[in-house]
């Protein structure tokens, strides 16, 4: 056999980094300067941080209401609360959010109401018909399929001159499917304007990152696309702000799309329906609990700049106490829909032929 | 008026359709500059710009899933799949999202597209290119599914269905793109979707067909006439929602019924309509309801193709098998 | 022998065949440590290793796609789609590749896979996860189309399908997972696939189901027995291909057929089977073949489900009225 | 308004490279050396050229074929021969070819005849069921939905421990389905022996790459799914071979998957019933033929080294053309399939429920 030969290199044709940036680590002490010009501004950073709050109150109550059996199946956010927050303060209203169905935050801060999600999630279609934001899409469940429409409303944008920026979110897992590339190789394509956040909480159900794909980040995906990205602590909102904003603002002037992977940590069971202890190790979960946003921003807060006093916080939560069992008693008294309301919304108009349909279905619901 | 053709005529639709509204915008691989690998588009770029004409990526499911992304904003995509074969990653957007949005969001967004494919055998195409299911689309709640058989049809269809505020999925026979020619004046004029046609009055026995096929049984009927039998002949047109109604009143008077697609026997629309006259045409039936269809089998090769596809000798012989039924 | 239910019997099945044969492998999303989301795998990872139960990257067309691949080489892949309503992506590679391998290599590459995917409503879970669309795939020429409606049916025909040497869509009922408990001898004792059960005999009216509704079935014919009304229960089982034969046998002698699914009523499995009744059963027909079904609407959420899926209720009225037809 | 703030960089947290190699440019001039252990072999080189010939003359025929109303649609390799030729001769017979519609090199190379590839394209079912390699799927016409095959089989090899690679060949289109993402992906994942060769002619019918994707190269794609990759001159031979070893050896010895992206020019129209002129400029496509692969390989054989003789080429040629005169003359001689055909391989056995389908489908014919 001849000697092992060794093929010259050949020429670097293209070159690529991934960038990773934090500001705040766990405790509220900054580690990367120049912080934006916002970080110190309390009236930028405390509706972020009550909209956290809010999210967090939400889903303990809804929790509590899945278990008692007022609630269905239902997707808990706890621990990815600053990214959703982070990223739609940094969006206009008349942006577009295209969520995946764990962004509680982001829908919050937009004006979706808890009403509108109990709804939703107590198996009510009513929940999606939001009073705002009117244009944001619903919860998608098909993973990674609406990352599709985020490009297509994204191209209605750019050809109608608006200076409109869609924001689509996704997991981790959601990056393993082809209509995300898809998507994201069009949107590239076509130079619109459209923000990818992949919420990287490092699970999908019970498969950790490492059995999902061999890349080391996911922010590198988009290099497939030839579309700009980036990595960002998950956990700081102030690194997700600063990081939305730039990747929004970006996209709104014509510089095209952008990911944005943001790390953080599902602290809890996939859903209600999923029982998190039969394939993750509780010392993963407890290290990652060191690292929750929420606590980092309050403790950013309520450190040396002193945004938030306890009072405040005080007041906060009980006002958003107030909310969450407003939006449960309106909830629960919400009468379900009559049997017709499958048939009113199914076309703009119902065919003659499905009359009949309707009729039965509405003399069943009366004699049943 | 020069006489134009099926593809000629869903042209025709598209740049009226263009030209009345301009949310109407075109997608699909190779619709641009190409004019569309069957040349439905051609000279559609060229008129309204490559952002109204836009050649997607080779990607079906994004064609698809976009189109609703744009069809939530207002746009009214008008959405091209090079061949039916290729539009099987599109029903996962089709059916989790563009036929239910507007039911979802109890109206408060809509998908107002079209996705256009070409459909059916007898062209000499490779594998995949070929087949006819249209009873998957059909199948799923919320699509509309209209297939044409005439050039004219095409036109008034077309633009039925791109006026329409909900989703249609829009089958175009390709063995009759260029079969034959027809006055389609450029007038706007849509046909009413969610009807059947009754495209040739008949007393003996009601065929029913759809696309190319009923070509197929215009021959066959002409042939049956020789022979003193009447054939009512029915261009369904609209598969979904059925027009069960224009069907049935043609049974009744018929007293027979045969049903003539191209796509596999079991589970092919004909099924449904079948089914539909077996519950509530039965007492006027003198005789089972038939269907002539491809076989359950995979669609061959094209040197087999013929065998395959519904011929006008089938159609007469089952024909004749309800009329000595007794 | 303790009493088992469905999803039990499921895991049995894939632990025998498993054993029985070094060439099963499993795959899918979560099947691995976390033993399925319905749990039908569960233990199995443990028992076979990380090689034979193979937890996939969140990608259906890709699950879909490498079971063929998979079965190209001999291995006998078993597939889970967590919900059918997620098993849309994998029929571009189910009709254009899986079900025609075979024929289009003339036997030299075949494909002995087998697709599950739990279907059906009736559990309070999201949207996308209660759809019943087993007719676009029991369209697909080359595709079997398996339902269970319990444990013993379940142990049996899954075996049956892993053995089959053809592609599988095995579709289990998820409502029923954990309805019933039923002794199911681990004997790897095999149920015929391609032919239909009769359930329960009777006189009067052929009642055909398939998956959960079977239950339904059953409660309806014994209000209906008290009443002096004989029910024959069909459990079709295998939906394609379709075994028309015992469901004719069966409405020669009542003369009257409803049937019940789940699916949306236009274009479900149940128009075929009305049109098979309805060509070669027409002149035993003492009523007009009636079917039960969900509507041709989107599946509502789960507050409204009830309400759309056919209830006994429901069941018992078609069967009055094709009892009092006249 | 503040003044613009600028982010701070962030951290590098991975770095990619792409790289791109040829060692014989237009002419057979030696651009980049040391050259493949065997690139003065002519026991190597002459075969594989051979089969680059024969893929020619093979296309010029079928074309011929198709012009006179005896083939069906037919796609042209005319421009790309080196690739699937240099490849192929890479690979192990017990390895597994998953070819796209063009790969006619790979396949001759591999021992599929000129008859079966033309009963194919002349629409019969008997072209795919070669008489070797048994094991190769046949060519795929959905445009990457057999990168999944190819994925699969891998898998297959991995789990039984054979030392056997699967070669997937896809176009520079194909690079934009999610399937191809998807398998590339789980490739990663499972790190399975295969390797994928994308061939970038530049065209997906009438799309020019630019439209297809922003990425800069079709290499890149995979460092979205964390695999190894590079660029080669695909009309070079040399260097398609030498990568294409590299990586089927690397495969087989555990490393991993791998992509290619080949860069070559799609000569011919995108298939019979194509008319590029429609679409591009005849200038592009004349630049184009000055980097045929076929005289480049031929130049080096006949330059410095001298492998080839003009008398051997033309006794070569002649056998070449004796060969494709009988395989026409055998496809054409080739009667159909009867009817029942179409029963045959439908099902391992045809379920009784069937058999009247069958029967209605011999008797159409018989009295047809
Ligand atoms: C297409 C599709 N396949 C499967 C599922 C079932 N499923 C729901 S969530 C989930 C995991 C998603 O993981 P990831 O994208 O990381 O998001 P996360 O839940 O962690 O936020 C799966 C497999 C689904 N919803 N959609
Ligand atoms: C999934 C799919 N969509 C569309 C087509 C129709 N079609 C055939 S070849 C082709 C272009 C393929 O381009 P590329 O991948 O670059 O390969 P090339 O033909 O250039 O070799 C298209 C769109 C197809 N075969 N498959
Ligand atoms: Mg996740
Ligand atoms: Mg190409």
């Amino acid at each position: 056999m001849v000697e092992r030969y060794v093929r010259p290199d050949g020429e670097i044709v293209a070159q690529f980094d991934v960038r990773f940036s934090r500001f705040i680590e766990p405790g509220g002490k900054v580690v990367c300067t120049p912080l934006p010009p916002w970080a110190d501004d309390s009236g930028v950073l405390i509706p972020i941080y009550r909209t956290m709050l809010q999210t967090r109150a939400f889903d303990a109550a809804a929790l509590k209401l899945q278990r008692t059996g007022r609630l269905g199946t239902y997707a808990s956010p706890l621990g990815q609360e600053a990214i959703g927050a982070g990223v739609a303060s940094a969006m206009r209203e008349e942006d577009l959010l295209v969520p995946s169905y764990r962004e509680f935050s982001a829908q919050l801060w937009r004006g979706v109401t808890m009403t509108e999600l109990l709804l939703y999630w107590g198996g009510d279609e009513r929940g999606s018909d939001y009073r705002v934001p009117r244009q944001d899409f619903p919860a998608c469940i098909p993973v990674a399929s609406h990352c599709c429409h985020a490009t297509g409303a994204a191209y209605a944008f750019k050809i109608r001159r608006q200076p409109r920026v869609a924001v689509c979110f996704l997991g981790d897992g959601a990056t393993s499917k082809g209509d995300f590339y898809e998507s994201l190789n069009a949107a590239g394509a076509w130079h619109v304007p459209v923000v990818f956040v992949v919420c990287n909480n490092h699970w999908a159900i019970s498969v950790p990152l490492g059995r999902q794909t061999a890349a080391r980040t996911l922010a590198q995906k988009a290099i497939a696309a030839g579309v700009a990205s980036e990595q960002v602590d998950g956990n700081d909102m102030i690194a997700v702000r600063a990081a939305a904003e730039f990747a929004i603002e970006n996209a709104r002037s014509g510089e095209g799309p952008r990911l944005i992977e943001a790390l953080t940590y599902r602290l809890g069971d996939h859903t209600t329906a999923d029982d998190a202890s039969r394939y993750r190790d509780a010392s993963e979960v407890n290290a990652a609990r060191a690292r929750d946003p929420v606590s980092r921003l309050h403790d950013y807060l309520t450190g040396t700049e002193a945004m938030l006093s306890a009072a405040d916080e005080e007041t906060m939560s009980a006002e958003i106490e107030q909310e969450v069992n407003d939006a449960i008693e309106q909830y629960l008294a919400t009468p379900p829909q009559p049997a017709s309301a499958m048939f009113d919304h199914l076309f703009s108009e119902l065919p003659q032929s499905m009359l009949d349909q309707r009729a039965s279905a509405e003399g069943e619901q009366d004699h049943g | 008026m020069a006489e134009i053709t099926l593809v000629d005529a869903v042209n025709q639709a598209l740049a009226y359709a263009m030209r009345e509204n301009e949310n109407v915008v075109l997608l699909g691989e190779d619709v641009g500059v190409n004019g569309g690998v069957f040349r439905a588009t051609n000279g559609l770029q060229e008129s309204f710009g490559e952002e109204r004409v836009l050649d997607t990526p080779l990607s079906e499911t994004l064609i698809g899933g976009v189109a609703i992304g744009m069809a939530a904003q207002g746009l009214i995509p008008v959405a091209e799949i090079q061949f039916m074969g290729f539009a099987y990653p599109t029903i996962d957007q089709l059916l989790n999202h563009a036929a239910r949005i507007r039911n979802r969001t109890r109206g408060r967004l809509t998908c107002p597209m079209v996705l256009r494919a070409p459909f059916g055998g007898g062209i000499g195409a490779p594998e995949h290119h070929c087949e006819s299911t249209e009873a998957l689309f059909a199948h799923i709640p919320g699509l509309r599914v209209v297939i044409p058989s005439s050039p004219e049809r095409a036109y008034g269809l077309l633009l039925a269905a791109i006026r329409n505020p909900d989703p249609v999925v829009f089958l175009e026979p390709k063995r009759i793109y260029r079969l034959v020619k027809q006055r389609v004046p450029d007038d706007g004029e849509a046909l009413p979707l969610d009807v059947c046609f009754v495209l040739r009055p008949g007393d003996d026995v009601s065929i029913v067909s759809w696309g190319a096929m009923i070509h197929d049984v215009v021959a066959a009927a002409d042939q049956l006439a020789l022979r003193g039998i009447s054939a009512e002949i029915i261009d369904v047109a609209t598969l979904k929602p059925l027009d069960v109604k224009t069907i049935l009143e043609s049974v009744n008077k018929t007293g027979r019924c045969v049903i003539v697609h191209e796509a596999a026997l079991s589970g092919g629309w004909g099924a449904e309509i079948a089914a539909r006259v077996a519950e509530l045409g039965l007492m006027s039936l003198l005789a089972p309801v038939k269907r002539v269809t491809g076989y359950d089998t995979i669609m061959p090769l094209f040197r087999l193709e013929h065998l395959y596809m519904p011929s006008i000798d089938r159609i007469t012989k089952a024909v004749n098998a309800v009329m000595e039924f007794a």
